[in-house]
C-alpha cells in the first residue's frame, strides 16, 4: 500500500446467483486510486461498472457474492458489517447517481434531505446543519438557496436536481466521490456546466473521484487516468493521452474508432464497428473476454491472459491493438462523391409549420413557425436539445401528429393531415424509425409477422411464401441471418432490434424516412454499425432522410444539410460543412463547445450557458435563445424577432449580431 | 403531526377495549317484569293483523268474550252477558266503567264501530266475509248492543273471539296510528315502540279487573330468527320465547331451568288447486295423497306422529271434537302411478310448489314433499319466497302451495273462509256444490247432533276428492321455569295478565 | 391553488354521482315486478282497497313527478313514510340504526386499519424472510373468508364453546349501545378478518416498492441507519397509497356489514336494508341504499382529498423553478 | 410455459393452492357419481347425527341429508357460477375498458363516471336488491347479476393495462401503417396486456365465490333443495348448538376453495411479473 494510495481493489470478483444459473458481474478486478486523483471508468452497458461502485459502497443485492479485497485508507471494506459501513457512507465515500429525480425523496423538502447528512455524521444541531446545507448549495452556483431548501424535488429542473445531489455528496467533504453516469440524463449544455463544476470542486476540496460513464468524451474531460472495462474486467488502464494516442488492447482501439468525432464524416470514412454483442458471462469462462469479437484473435488468446504493465503506469491485458501479423480489416469507404449530388426534385416542402398542444391547462408551443425543404436522395440532420421540437417535427411529417397551422407538401401533395386521412401510397412512402427499438417492435410477435404485416397491408402481397422470400432478402441487407425470422424481439440484442426495425421500414421501399434519434438508446459499438447501415441503405435506395439527434457529432457524420433548432424555431441552417465551421449562430457555437471530444489533446474551453432552462410554455417575442445567449447585445434580443442573415444561398442564421461578429470563434 | 396521530389511536383503542369488558351487570330490578322474544311483527293494526305478534296485540287489545285456556269455554270480558233465542238476534250487555288507554270511556258505540269497520271497503278487513252476515246493529243504551243477523248462526259468538275482532275506540284513528301507536282497553298499555326492534308495555292502572295484571311491565324484543331468541332465553335476558322448533324444545326440556308448553296445534295446508292443471283431475290429487308418509313428514319437522304432530286429508284438526277418525290410506307408490296413468300422465309430471321460505316448517315440509313425491314421478319444482312476498305475490294463484293457518275453535269459521266456493281465502279454488251446501248447513244448524253428522259427511267427502293435505304442527312456547300461569287459549291470544314470575 | 381546484372539481363530481345514483335507485325499485299496493295490502287486498291505497300513495302520478317529490323530501331530511308499516315515519327508525352501523363500522375500522398497516409494513420490510411468509399467508387466508364464514367460526369458538361473548347482538330496552359494547366485538371481528387480508397485502406490496426505490437506496448510501431510513423515508411514501385503498374499500365494508348484521341480528343499517328488501318496503329500500351510496361516495372523496393533501407532488403542483 | 413449471416447483404455497383447487374440480366433476347418497335423500333414522356415525362421513343435517354429498354437489353449482361470472365480467371488462382507454377523451370520462356510479353501490347490495326483486334466483340470474356487479373492476384493470401499452412506439408504428383501431386494440395491444388481465380473472374468480356464498347466506341463493353452500350455513344456523358441524363444514368448504384460488392467483401474478 503506497503512502498516498486512497483506494486499492485487489482481485475483486462478484457473482450473482439467479434462478437458473449464476452470472459473473466482476472477475478478478484490480484498481488503485491515489489521493486527489480522478479515475475515469469507461465501458459499454453490462460491463459491470455500476456493480463496481455498489461493491465499493458495500450495497450488493441479496443474491450477490463478493470475493477479494477493497482497501480504503488501509481498511478492507468487505470485512465491515452494515453498521460499520454506515460510518464510511456519505461521510468518507459519497456517491452520485444517474437519475437525479428518483434519488431524491418525493415527500421530503430538499433542505430536510440535506440537513440529515450533517446531523448524523457531524452530530450538528438542526440550525448548524441548515447553515452547512445553504453553504453547499451556493457552492453549486444554485441561486436563492433559502427558497430552494423549502421546495420539493419535483418543483425544480433536472439540472438543478443533480446539483442538489452533488451538494448532498459534498456536505461532509468526503475523501472519495463516486459518480455513476451523473449527466447521462441531462442536456448537453447543462451537462457541460455540471462537469465544469465537478472539476472545480475536486480541486477546491482536494477530493479523489471515480467517474463512471459509457461516453469516452465526458470521461476525458473529468479524469486524469482511464480504466477501460469489458464484461466485468479491466482490460486497459493508463493516462488518457497515452491511452488515446497509443491504445494497447484491441477493444480500446476499436472503441475509440467507432465513436463519431469532430471532422469524421460519412463521405471520408465508414465508422469502425465491433461485430457481435455483449453476452452474459458464465462461471467457467476463462481467457480474454473479448475473444469472440476481436479482429486480432490468435489461438493463444483463450488461455494465457492477465494484466501486465506495458510502459510506465500503462497496464493492459493484451497488446495486440496494432499487431501486424493479422492485418487491419480494410474498411472500404462508401463511394460517395465529395460534394452533394445534384437535387433531382424537391421531395418535401415545409412552410411556416406550427404545433401547439395543451397539457394540463398550459399551452406548449412545440413548433413555432418552421420553414424547410428537402430534395430527394438527401439527409437533413436536425439537432437541438430536449424540448426544442425536433421530434414533434418528425412526428408531424410522418403523420402521427396533426399540425396546428402551416403546410407540409410531399411531392406537391398536401399531407399536413394525420395518418387517418392519408392515402396508402403516402403511408407506404413515408416511414418512421423510433428511438427505442425494444418498444417499436411488438414484443409478442416474431420477426416474420413484424416484417410481413407492412408488406401485406401496404404492398398488398397476399401470398405468405412471397412475403417470407422478401423478408429474407431485406434481413440479409441489414446482415441478420435467416433464422432470425422466427425469433421474438425479446430474444434480440439492442442493435439487432434496431436493425430489424430498419428492415421493416425499408421492406416497402419508402422514399422518405424520418429517423427519430435511432442510435441514442444503443451502445457505442452498436451505434456505429447502425449508422453505417443507415447511410449505406440511403445511398443504395436513393431514399431521403430526416435524421433527428441531440448528438452533434452523429448529425455531423451522417447528414448532408444540418438544421439547428431551439424552442421550436430554427437558429441556423446550411450545408454540413457550413454549419459546423464558423460563422456560427451563438447557440451552435455553444453547442459545439459543450460536446466533449474523444481526443484529449484538443482541450476546448466550454462556453457556460447560465440562466433559466428553455420553457416552451412562454410566448417568445424576440429571439428564443435570448435568455441564455452569451453574446446577447441587449433589449433588442428580447423584444424583436432576429432577422435572417444569409451567409451563402444555402446557409442562413437568425440573429441580431452583425455577420462579422458571428465569424469569431 | 405523526406523534399526535399515534397518541390518538392508542387512546381510542385503549378506551374502547376497556369499555368492552366493563359492561357489568345492570342493577337488579324490584318490579316484576316479563320479557318476551318474538318474531319481527308484520302488520299489527287489528283488521289487517295476520296474527304474528301475539304478545303485544293480545295485551293491548281486549275482546267482548274471553276463552278459558283449559276448558275452551267463553267467559265474560268486555261483555258481561250475551243471549239469543233464535240464533238470529243476539243481545250483549257491556261492562260498566271501562276506560280506553287514552281515557275515553268504553260504550256500545265502540262495539258498533268495531263491527261496522269490518265492512269498510278501503280497509280490506280480514273478517269482512264473516261479518257480512250482520243485518243491523242497535245500541238502545250505552251498555247494550243488539245484533240482528241475516240468517241463523248458532255459533256466532265464537266469531267475536277472532284475534282480528279487538274492540277499538270509535274516536281513535287506527288507520294512521294503528301501526305506530296501538291503543285499546287491555291490561297493558304501550309505553314505547321501536318498530322492528322492541316494544315496552306497562301495567294499565285503570284496568277493570283491579287485581290484574300481576306483572308491572311486559318487554317484547322483536328478533329476526329463532336461534337468536333462544340464545337470549338461555342467556337469561328474556323469560318467554313463543314458536320454538321441536329440536330446541327437546334441548330446553333436557336442560335445567327451562320448560316448554304446547297450547294448541297449527295447520300447514298443502293446497292442490282444483281449477288448474294438473290437480284439476282428482286422480292426480289421489296420486299425490298416496305419496304422503306422515311418519317421514313428522320426522322432517323433528316432531313425533300422534304426539305433537298429526296428519289427515280433511281441514279438521285431529284434536277438535268435530274430528272423525278415518283410517289413513297409507303410502302406496304403485297406486299413485296407476292414478297418474289414468289421469293421462304415464311418464309423471312437474308442478310448481310455492311456499314461504322463512316461515317455521316451510322449507322442511316443501323439501320433504318433493322427496316423497319423486318416486311416483311427481316432480315438485320448489319456489320459496320470503313470507310477505309469498303472501302478496303468489298465494291464492299458485298451482300448489303450503300455507300456515291459525286454529279456530269453531271449524265452520275456517270452512267458510277457505273451502266455500265464494270464500275469500279459497286457496285451493274448491268449487263443489255438495261441499258448499254442507258448509252452509253446518253454519246454520242449531241441533248439535245433526251438525256433527254434516261434519262427518264433509270429512269423508274430503278424503274421497278433497283438495287439501292437512299437516298439523305443534305451536311450542319455551320459557324459564320461574314463569308461572302462562295461558294461551285456542284463539291464539296469550293472556299475560295472569302470568307472574316467582 | 392547484389543490383547491382539484377539491372543487371532485366535490362537483361527488354531487353529480349522488344525484344520478338517487335516480338509478329510484328507477331500480320502480322496475320491480308486482304492484306495490298489492304488496302492502297482502292477502286482504280487494280491488277497491288497492285503488284507494294507490291513490293515497300517489302511485298513479308520472314517474318523474314522483321522483322529484321523493328527492325533494330527501333533501329536506324527510325520508317519507314506510309503505309497509303504515303511519311509521322512516326517519324514526332509520337514524338510530345508522348510528349503530356507523359505530360498528368504526370499531371494525379501528380493529383492522392499524393492524393491517402495521403488519403490512413489517411484512414489506422483512420481505422474503420467515415473518413475511407467515403474515402473507395469514393475510391471504383471512382475505379468503367471507364475513359470515369467519362469523360462524367466531361464534362456535367464543359463544358456543367459551360462552364469553353473546351470540346475538340485542340491546336491552331502555339501554343504548354504549352500555352494551360487548355486542360489537364479534361482528367487528368478522369484518376485520376480510379487510385485514386485503389491506395488509396492498400495504406490503407498496412497502416493498418503496424499499426498492432509488431514494431509499440513496438514503442508505448516505450513511443513514436502516431504522431511520424506514421510518423517515420509506414509511410516509408507503402509507400514502393505503389511504386510497381503505377509502375505495368502504363499499366492500358495507357489503360486509349487511352480512354480519344479519348473522348476529345486530340492529344496524345492514339488517334494516335486508328486512326492507324482504318486505319490499320501497321508501325504506331507497333510503337505505341511498345512504350506503352516500357514505361510500363521501368516504372515497375524503380519502382522495387526504391523499392529494398528504402527497406533496400533487399539493405543490405549481411553483416550477 | 417452461419456467411456469420451474417457478411452480419453488413455490410450495402455489402447489398447495393448485392441488386443493384441482381436488375441488375433480370432486365437482366426478364426486356425485361416487357418493352413495343423492343430495336430497333423507335418511330419517339418523337426523343430526355426528360426523363419522352410521355411514355419514361428515354427519347429517336436520332433514337427515348427508352433508358431504351436499357439499360436493354444492361445489358443482358454485364453481360453474364463479367460472362463468369471472369469464363474462372479464370479457365485458376488456371490451369496455379497452374502448374507453383507447379512444380516450369524451368516452373515457363518460366511462369513468359510469364506473364511479356503478361502483358506488357495494356489489353485494346491488345484487341483493335486484335478486330480492326478481325473487327466484337460478344459476343464470345469479351469474348475470354477479357479472354486472364485477364488470367495473375488471374494466378498470383492462383500461389500466391498455393505457400502459397505448403510449409505446409499436402502436404509433401500427397507426402510421394505417391499421384500423380494432386491429391495434385486439391484435397489437391485447397480447401484451394478458399478464395483468389473467391475474385479474383469477382474483375475480376467488371474489365471485365469496359473493355467491354471501348471497346464498342472505337467502337469495339457489332455490332448495339444490345445495348452495351459503344457504346450507343459514339453514343449519338454527341448530348450531346441536350440530355445529352442519354449519362448520360448508363454511370450511367455502374457505378452502377461496384460499386455494387466492394462493393460485397470487402465484399467477408472480409468474406474469417474472415473464416481463
Amino acid at each position: 500500500m503506497k503512502n498516498n494510495t486512497l483506494l486499492e481493489i485487489n482481485n475483486l470478483t462478484v457473482t450473482y446467483k439467479t434462478l437458473t444459473d449464476s452470472v459473473v458481474a466482476l472477475r478478478d478486478l484490480s484498481i488503485s486510486l491515489q489521493t486527489q486523483e480522478a479515475l475515469g471508468i469507461i465501458g459499454e452497458s453490462g460491463c459491470g461498472k455500476s456493480t463496481l461502485s455498489y461493491a465499493i459502497m458495500g450495497y450488493l443485492s441479496s443474491n450477490g457474492r463478493c470475493d477479494g479485497e477493497i482497501l480504503f485508507e488501509g481498511e478492507n471494506l468487505l470485512t465491515k458489517n452494515q453498521k460499520q459501513l454506515m460510518e464510511y457512507r456519505g461521510n468518507r465515500i459519497a456517491m452520485v447517481y444517474q437519475n437525479p429525480y428518483s434519488s431524491l425523496n418525493p415527500s421530503l423538502t430538499i433542505g430536510q434531505q440535506l440537513d440529515e447528512v450533517t446531523i448524523f455524521h457531524r452530530k450538528l444541531s438542526r440550525k448548524q446543519a441548515r447553515e452547512k446545507t445553504l453553504e453547499a448549495l451556493t457552492d453549486l452556483y444554485l441561486g436563492d438557496a433559502e427558497g430552494l431548501v423549502k421546495r420539493y424535488p419535483h418543483q425544480i429542473s433536472g439540472g438543478m436536481q443533480q446539483r442538489v445531489c452533488i451538494a448532498m455528496a459534498l456536505l461532509c467533504r468526503p475523501n472519495l466521490m463516486i459518480l455513476d453516469e451523473p449527466t447521462t440524463a441531462l442536456d448537453v449544455t447543462t451537462e457541460a456546466v455540471i462537469l465544469d463544476i465537478i472539476g472545480e470542486l475536486k480541486r477546491k476540496y482536494s477530493m479523489s473521484l471515480i467517474y463512471i460513464s459509457h461516453d469516452l468524451g465526458i470521461v476525458n474531460k473529468i479524469s486524469d487516468r482511464i480504466a477501460v472495462m469489458y464484461r466485468g474486467e479491466v482490460v486497459e488502464m493508463g493516462f488518457k493521452r497515452a491511452l488515446f494516442s497509443r491504445p494497447s488492447h484491441p477493444y480500446t482501439r476499436a472503441l475509440i474508432n467507432c465513436i463519431p468525432r469532430a471532422g469524421v464524416v460519412k463521405e471520408e470514412v465508414r465508422l469502425n464497428t465491433i461485430p457481435g454483442y455483449v453476452k452474459r458471462r458464465g462461471l467457467q469462462e476463462t481467457g480474454c473476454p473479448f475473444v469472440d469479437r476481436c479482429e486480432k484473435r490468435v489461438p493463444g488468446c483463450t488461455d494465457k491472459y492477465g494484466m501486465m504493465e506495458r510502459d510506465s503506469n500503462h497496464y493492459s491485458a493484451c497488446d495486440r491493438a496494432y499487431a501486424t501479423d493479422v492485418p487491419d480489416k480494410e474498411i472500404k469507404a462508401l463511394k460517395i462523391s465529395k460534394e452533394i449530388p445534384q437535387p433531382e426534385e424537391r421531395i418535401l416542402d415545409i412552410k411556416e409549420l406550427y404545433k401547439h398542444y395543451r397539457q394540463g391547462g398550459t399551452k406548449i408551443r412545440a413548433l413555432d413557425g418552421v420553414t424547410v425543404s428537402l430534395e430527394t436522395n438527401q439527409v437533413l440532420g436536425i439537432v437541438g436539445e430536449s424540448g426544442c421540437g425536433k421530434s414533434t417535427l418528425g412526428h408531424t411529417v410522418s403523420g402521427l401528429l396533426t399540425p396546428t397551422r402551416g403546410h407540409i407538401i410531399y411531392k406537391d401533395k398536401e399531407i399536413s393531415v394525420s395518418w387517418r386521412k392519408r392515402s396508402p401510397e403516402i403511408l407506404r412512402e413515408i416511414q418512421l424509425i423510433f428511438q427505442n427499438p425494444g418498444r417499436s417492435l411488438n414484443p409478442s410477435f416474431t420477426l416474420e409477422t413484424l416484417l410481413g404485416r407492412p408488406m401485406k397491408k401496404l404492398l398488398g402481397i397476399s401470398s405468405k411464401k412471397e412475403r417470407i422470400k422478401l423478408s429474407r432478402q431485406i434481413l440479409a441487407k441489414v446482415d441478420l441471418s435467416e433464422e432470425y425470422l422466427n425469433r421474438k424481439t425479446t430474444q434480440l440484442s439492442g442493435g439487432e432490434m434496431q436493425r430489424a426495425a430498419i428492415a421493416r421500414a425499408f421492406s416497402i421501399a419508402p422514399n422518405l424516412i424520418v429517423c427519430d434519434e435511432p442510435t441514442s438508446a444503443l451502445d457505442v459499438s452498436v451505434q456505429a454499425s447502425v449508422l453505417n447501415l443507415l447511410s449505406e441503405l440511403q445511398q443504395t435506395s436513393g431514399a431521403s432522410y430526416i435524421f433527428i439527434s441531440h448528438d452533434l457529432y452523429v448529425i455531423n457524420y451522417i447528414s448532408d444539410y444540418i438544421m439547428v433548432m431551439y424552442l421550436g424555431r430554427i437558429c441556423e441552417y446550411g450545408k454540413k460543412s457550413e454549419v459546423v465551421g464558423p460563422p456560427y449562430h451563438p447557440y451552435t457555437e455553444a453547442l459545439l463547445s459543450a460536446v466533449p471530444d474523444v481526443d484529449p489533446s484538443l482541450d476546448k474551453n466550454t462556453i457556460r450557458l447560465e440562466g433559466s432552462p428553455p420553457n416552451p410554455t412562454q410566448r417568445i417575442k424576440g429571439c428564443p435563445f435570448a435568455g441564455r445567449c452569451h453574446k446577447k447585445i441587449g433589449k433588442i434580443c428580447d423584444t424583436t424577432p432576429p432577422p435572417r442573415i444569409e451567409f451563402s444561398e444555402s446557409h442562413f442564421v437568425y440573429c441580431h449580431l452583425k455577420p462579422e461578429d458571428l465569424g469569431a470563434v | 403531526m405523526k406523534k399526535i396521530l399515534f397518541a390518538l389511536v392508542i387512546f381510542v383503542l385503549g378506551f374502547s377495549t376497556a369499555n368492552l369488558f366493563a359492561g357489568g351487570e345492570k342493577e337488579t330490578e324490584d318490579k316484576m317484569v316479563i320479557r318476551v322474544a318474538e318474531q319481527v311483527p308484520n302488520l299489527i293494526t287489528p283488521g289487517s293483523w295476520d296474527g304474528q305478534a301475539f304478545s303485544m296485540n293480545s295485551s293491548i287489545y281486549e275482546y267482548l268474550l274471553e276463552m278459558d285456556a283449559e276448558t275452551g269455554e267463553l267467559h265474560p270480558s268486555l261483555a258481561t252477558e250475551w243471549s239469543t233465542e233464535d240464533g238470529k238476534v243476539w243481545t250483549f250487555k257491556l261492562r260498566q266503567g271501562v276506560k280506553f288507554h287514552n281515557g275515553s270511556s268504553f260504550t256500545s258505540e265502540d262495539v258498533k264501530f268495531t263491527l261496522e269497520r269490518t265492512q269498510d271497503p278501503d280497509l280490506g278487513h280480514l273478517k269482512a266475509q264473516d261479518f257480512s252476515i250482520i243485518e243491523r246493529i242497535d245500541t238502545p243504551d250505552d251498555h247494550t248492543v243488539i245484533i240482528t243477523l241475516k240468517s241463523v248462526r248458532p255459533t256466532f259468538m265464537y266469531q267475536l273471539t277472532d284475534y282480528n275482532m279487538a274492540i277499538l275506540s270509535s274516536e281513535y284513528d287506527y288507520g294512521k296510528l294503528g301501526e305506530s301507536a296501538p291503543m285499546g282497553t287491555g291490561p297493558f298499555k304501550l309505553s314505547q315502540l321501536v318498530p322492528k326492534e322492541s316494544a315496552l308495555l306497562v301495567k294499565n292502572p285503570e284496568y277493570w279487573e283491579p287485581s290484574l295484571p300481576k306483572a308491572e311491565e311486559l318487554r317484547i324484543y322483536f328478533v329476526a330468527d329463532m336461534e337468536a331468541s333462544v340464545s337470549l332465553l338461555e342467556a337469561g335476558q328474556v323469560d318467554v320465547v313463543p314458536q320454538v322448533s321441536p329440536v330446541i324444545a327437546r334441548r330446553l326440556t333436557d336442560a335445567a331451568g327451562f320448560k316448554v308448553v304446547s297450547p294448541y296445534q297449527e295447520h300447514r295446508f298443502v293446497a292442490l288447486v282444483a281449477d288448474r292443471e294438473p290437480f284439476s283431475n282428482n286422480d292426480v290429487r289421489l296420486a299425490m295423497k298416496y305419496c304422503i308418509d306422515p311418519q317421514i313428514l313428522a320426522r322432517a319437522c323433528q316432531g313425533v306422529l300422534g304426539e305433537t304432530f298429526f296428519y289427515n286429508e280433511t281441514p279438521i284438526l285431529n284434536r277438535l271434537a268435530q274430528f272423525k277418525e278415518i283410517t289413513f290410506r297409507g303410502r302406496n307408490i304403485e297406486k299413485a302411478k296407476e292414478h297418474l296413468a289414468k289421469a293421462g300422465y304415464p311418464k309423471g309430471l312437474t308442478v310448481e310448489l310455492y311456499y314461504a321460505s322463512d316461515h317455521p316448517y316451510g322449507s322442511e315440509l316443501a323439501q320433504t314433499l318433493k322427496e316423497l313425491a319423486a318416486p311416483a314421478g311427481i316432480n315438485l319444482d320448489l319456489k320459496g319466497f320470503p313470507r310477505d312476498i309469498y303472501l302478496s305475490q303468489y298465494w291464492l294463484n299458485a298451482p300448489m302451495s303450503i300455507t300456515g293457518w291459525g286454529v279456530r275453535v269453531d271449524p265452520s269459521m275456517l270452512l267458510t273462509l277457505a273451502y266455500h266456493s265464494e270464500g275469500p281465502w279459497n286457496e285451493s279454488h274448491m268449487n263443489d256444490t255438495e261441499v258448499d251446501d254442507l258448509i252452509d248447513s253446518i253454519a246454520s244448524e242449531v241441533d248439535n247432533a245433526k251438525r256433527q253428522s254434516y261434519y262427518d259427511r264433509l270429512q269423508e267427502l274430503f278424503v274421497e276428492r278433497g283438495t287439501v293435505l292437512n299437516i298439523q304442527v305443534p305451536y311450542l312456547v319455551a320459557m324459564r321455569s320461574n314463569v308461572q300461569d302462562y295461558r294461551q287459549p285456542a284463539t291464539m291470544l296469550c293472556q299475560y295478565k295472569y302470568t307472574y314470575i316467582e | 391553488m392547484e389543490f383547491f381546484k382539484r377539491f372543487s372539481k371532485r366535490l362537483g363530481f361527488m354531487f353529480v354521482t349522488l344525484a344520478v345514483m338517487s335516480f338509478i335507485i329510484f328507477l331500480l325499485v320502480e322496475i320491480m315486478p308486482g304492484d306495490v299496493a298489492q304488496t302492502v295490502l297482502g292477502q286482504s287486498a280487494t280491488p277497491e282497497s288497492l285503488k284507494a291505497l294507490r291513490e293515497a300513495m300517489g302511485l298513479n302520478d308520472p314517474i318523474m313527478v314522483r321522483y322529484f317529490r321523493w328527492a325533494g323530501g330527501i333533501l329536506k331530511g324527510d325520508l317519507g313514510e314506510s309503505f309497509y308499516m303504515r303511519g311509521v315515519q322512516i326517519s324514526s327508525i332509520f337514524w338510530r340504526r345508522v348510528g349503530h352501523s356507523i359505530v360498528l363500522a368504526l370499531t371494525a375500522l379501528l380493529f383492522y386499519v392499524p393492524l393491517s398497516l402495521f403488519f403490512g409494513v413489517v411484512a414489506g420490510v422483512k420481505a422474503g424472510k420467515f415473518t413475511d411468509s407467515v403474515i402473507s399467508f395469514f393475510g391471504l387466508a383471512t382475505m379468503a373468508l367471507p364475513e359470515f364464514v369467519s362469523g360462524v367460526i367466531l361464534i362456535t369458538i367464543f359463544s358456543v364453546s367459551l360462552k364469553i361473548l353473546p351470540i346475538t347482538s340485542v340491546i336491552p330496552i331502555g339501554e343504548n349501545l354504549w352500555q352494551n359494547l360487548k355486542i360489537l366485538v364479534l361482528p367487528a371481528l368478522s369484518i376485520t378478518f376480510v379487510m385485514f387480508g386485503y389491506v395488509s397485502r396492498m400495504q406490503r406490496s407498496s412497502m416493498i416498492n418503496v424499499m426498492n426505490s432509488d431514494y431509499v437506496r440513496a438514503a442508505i448510501l448516505k450513511g443513514m441507519p436502516r431504522g431511520y431510513v424506514i421510518f423517515r423515508h420509506a414509511l410516509k411514501n408507503a402509507l400514502l397509497p393505503s389511504i386510497t385503498i381503505i377509502g375505495m374499500n368502504m363499499g366492500w365494508l358495507f357489503g360486509g356489514l349487511i352480512v354480519v348484521e344479519t348473522l348476529f341480528g345486530f340492529p344496524g343499517l345492514g339488517s334494516l336494508t335486508m328486512s326492507a328488501i324482504k318486505t319490499r318496503d320501497i321508501p325504506l329500500i331507497e333510503a337505505c341504499v341511498l345512504f350506503i351510496t352516500l357514505v361510500f361516495v363521501v368516504s372515497t372523496f375524503i380519502t382522495d382529498m387526504l391523499y392529494a393533501y398528504l402527497n406533496p407532488r400533487i399539493r405543490f403542483k405549481g411553483g416550477e423553478a | 410455459m417452461k419456467n411456469f413449471l420451474l417457478l411452480l416447483k419453488q413455490n410450495p404455497r402455489a402447489i398447495l393452492g393448485l392441488s386443493i383447487l384441482l381436488l375441488w374440480i375433480l370432486l365437482a366433476l366426478l364426486g356425485p357419481s361416487l357418493l352413495p347418497y343423492s343430495f336430497s335423500q333423507m335418511d330419517m333414522d339418523n337426523q343430526i347425527s355426528r360426523p363419522g356415525l352410521n355411514g355419514h362421513l361428515l354427519g347429517t343435517d336436520a332433514l337427515g341429508r348427508d352433508i358431504l354429498t351436499r357439499i360436493v354437489y354444492g361445489s358443482r353449482s358454485i364453481l360453474t357460477i364463479a367460472l362463468m361470472t369471472s369469464l363474462f365480467s372479464s370479457l365485458a371488462g376488456i371490451l369496455i375498458g379497452f374502448t374507453a382507454g383507447y379512444f380516450g377523451g369524451f368516452w373515457d370520462t363518460l366511462f369513468l363516471r359510469i364506473m364511479d356510479i356503478v361502483m358506488a353501490i357495494p356489489p353485494l347490495v346491488l345484487s341483493m336488491v335486484v335478486l330480492g326483486i326478481l325473487g327466484d334466483s337460478t344459476i343464470a340470474s345469479l351469474t348475470i347479476i354477479v357479472s354486472i356487479a364485477y364488470t367495473p373492476a375488471t374494466a378498470r384493470v383492462a383500461r389500466g393495462a391498455l393505457l400502459s401499452c397505448k403510449g409505446s412506439e409499436y402502436v404509433d408504428a401500427a397507426r402510421i401503417r394505417g391499421e384500423s383501431d380494432f386491429y391495434i386494440m385486439f391484435v397489437e395491444i391485447l397480447p401484451n396486456t394478458l399478464g395483468p388481465i389473467i391475474v385479474e380473472i383469477t382474483a375475480r374468480f376467488a371474489y365471485s365465490i365469496m359473493m355467491i356464498a354471501s348471497l346464498g347466506f342472505l337467502g337469495v341463493g339457489l332455490q332448495p333443495p339444490t345445495p348452495d353452500w351459503g344457504m346450507m350455513v343459514i339453514e343449519n344456523k338454527s341448530i348450531i348448538r346441536e350440530a355445529p358441524w352442519a354449519v362448520l363444514y360448508p363454511s370450511l368448504a367455502i374457505a378452502s376453495l377461496v384460499i386455494a384460488i387466492s394462493l393460485f392467483s397470487d402465484f399467477i401474478s408472480k409468474v406474469m411479473i417474472h415473464e416481463k
